[in-house]
């Protein structure tokens, strides 16, 4: 199997109603539903924004794009928005070419879509 | 033309390791950037398709000429035909969650065939090689 | 979606003034650079080929909604088929001084489908309007 | 009609087996077969080889890449050589996606297209 996408949440004690997460690795097929349960392992019913980083992620198959946009249904029931950061040249293209951008916040940075993301949250 | 086949590989869970293959493979023949990166993207979309649906088994072949780098991949479940070449565009209301595989095959590659015969389907994806390009 | 029509064109020998119009609205509703040059030079491979194989006569609308930008061409001989959105690559061999507008339409667009329908055909091309490339 | 691709020859009296030649305007399926003629009336036996300069037009669809291949072969069977100067970004764009720079020399200049070819010619 492709070796497992590392998931690691990254609380910021500042934004309680934000998770951030990264992954690093491969998402395709073989791994795809093991990342799906390890973040809603760390969504917790408070968080009703999310960050992805995926600037250690080189790649990303339509299966992931499948959980991402599953990912998204979830926080967007929630009113929330759902940012992706540091997105690498073949993840950009699979977005861009699919058309999924317009379903996410595409920001350069987690420190960008943290500022996004700011004027949503609780003063 | 004289054909080079550069290797056929089981497809398997091991995506990553299939992925190396035709990586490798592919920049050595002169293809990079873009060009290299959406083959990468189809042939992974067509593997996990065997994987998914097409029988759970199959192979991997890559091949090239002067003219174009070929990587044909042939499922054990026959049921793909010439007509899933078919190209309209998935998602473009709301965010479709299936589909996109075979849409990608097509719109990231120079040519995407599907042969069907004797109770497999090989789909062929195929990137020009061109000469400027190298 | 709210649909917006731009515009219907017969198409005619001033295939210049046709390309003009295409590209006019094109780019007012976002599609630039390389993306705008591939619909353009897609729509008109369709348009030559009402003139050259589809009954000398036909329409070009152009319509969009926030997702995609489309671009109908319709004939008047109907002989086209769903089957002819197949996309195999023409003149990789020798250089093959034909196929090549069918297979540039599948190449260049998002969406490339063919529909035949009371004695014509008629060709869909379409681009996405990713809200990034605007 | 979209208007006719203006033909101007450049002849070079120190290359008599090189014709040069520009297109201007846009070239499609409405004045392709008028361009062939034009360029036919312009050739003559002596020529070996062809250089086209392209700087000046701006379209050429599959009736003109039907043009250039026949020009190609006619040169082919001289013996010579067809070099095409001056792309610009969409000609660029059909001539790689169609694979078709592999059949032409393509150079960035006329000049350039004459110092490709010098060895090729008589001293
Ligand atoms: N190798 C295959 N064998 C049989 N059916 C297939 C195969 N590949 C794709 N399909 C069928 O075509 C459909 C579309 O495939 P695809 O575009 O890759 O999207 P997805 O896999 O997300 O459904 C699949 O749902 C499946 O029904
Ligand atoms: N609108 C049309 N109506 C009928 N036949 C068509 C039409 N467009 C294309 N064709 C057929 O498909 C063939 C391939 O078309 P195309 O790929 O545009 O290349 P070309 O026009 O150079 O032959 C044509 O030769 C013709 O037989």
């Amino acid at each position: 199997m492709t070796a497992v996408v590392q998931l690691a949440a990254h609380p910021d004690d500042s934004l309680p109603e934000v998770a951030i997460v990264s992954f690093t690795g491969e998402l395709d097929y073989t791994n795809a539903e093991q990342l799906r349960q390890d973040v809603l392992g760390v969504l917790t019913p408070e968080h009703r924004h999310l960050i992805v980083d995926l600037s250690e992620l080189p790649f990303c198959d339509s299966t992931g794009l499948r959980i991402l946009l599953a990912l998204r249904s979830l926080i967007d029931d929630r009113g929330g928005t759902v940012a992706l950061s540091g997105l690498q040249p073949r993840l950009n293209r699979i977005f861009k070419v699919t058309g999924l951008f317009q379903f996410f916040a595409v920001q350069p940075t987690v420190a960008d879509a943290v500022e996004l993301l700011r004027p949503q949250l609780p003063a | 033309m004289r054909v080079n086949h550069c290797g056929r590989w089981p497809i398997t869970q091991d995506l990553a390791g299939l992925r190396r293959h035709i990586h490798h493979h592919a920049q050595r023949v002169g293809l990079t950037g873009q060009r290299l990166d959406d083959l990468l993207i189809a042939a992974n979309e067509a593997a996990i398709n065997v994987l998914e649906h097409g029988g759970g088994s199959g192979v991997l072949a890559l091949w090239h000429d002067e003219a174009a780098l070929t990587i044909d991949v042939t499922d054990t479940a026959g049921r793909l035909t010439g007509d899933d070449v078919r190209r309209e565009l998935p998602g473009s209301d709301s965010p479709a969650p299936r589909g996109f595989g075979l849409w990608l095959m097509g719109r990231l590659c120079d040519e995407f065939a599907i042969h069907q015969e004797g109770g497999r389907s090989r789909v062929r994806l195929r990137m020009r090689l061109n000469p400027l390009e190298r």
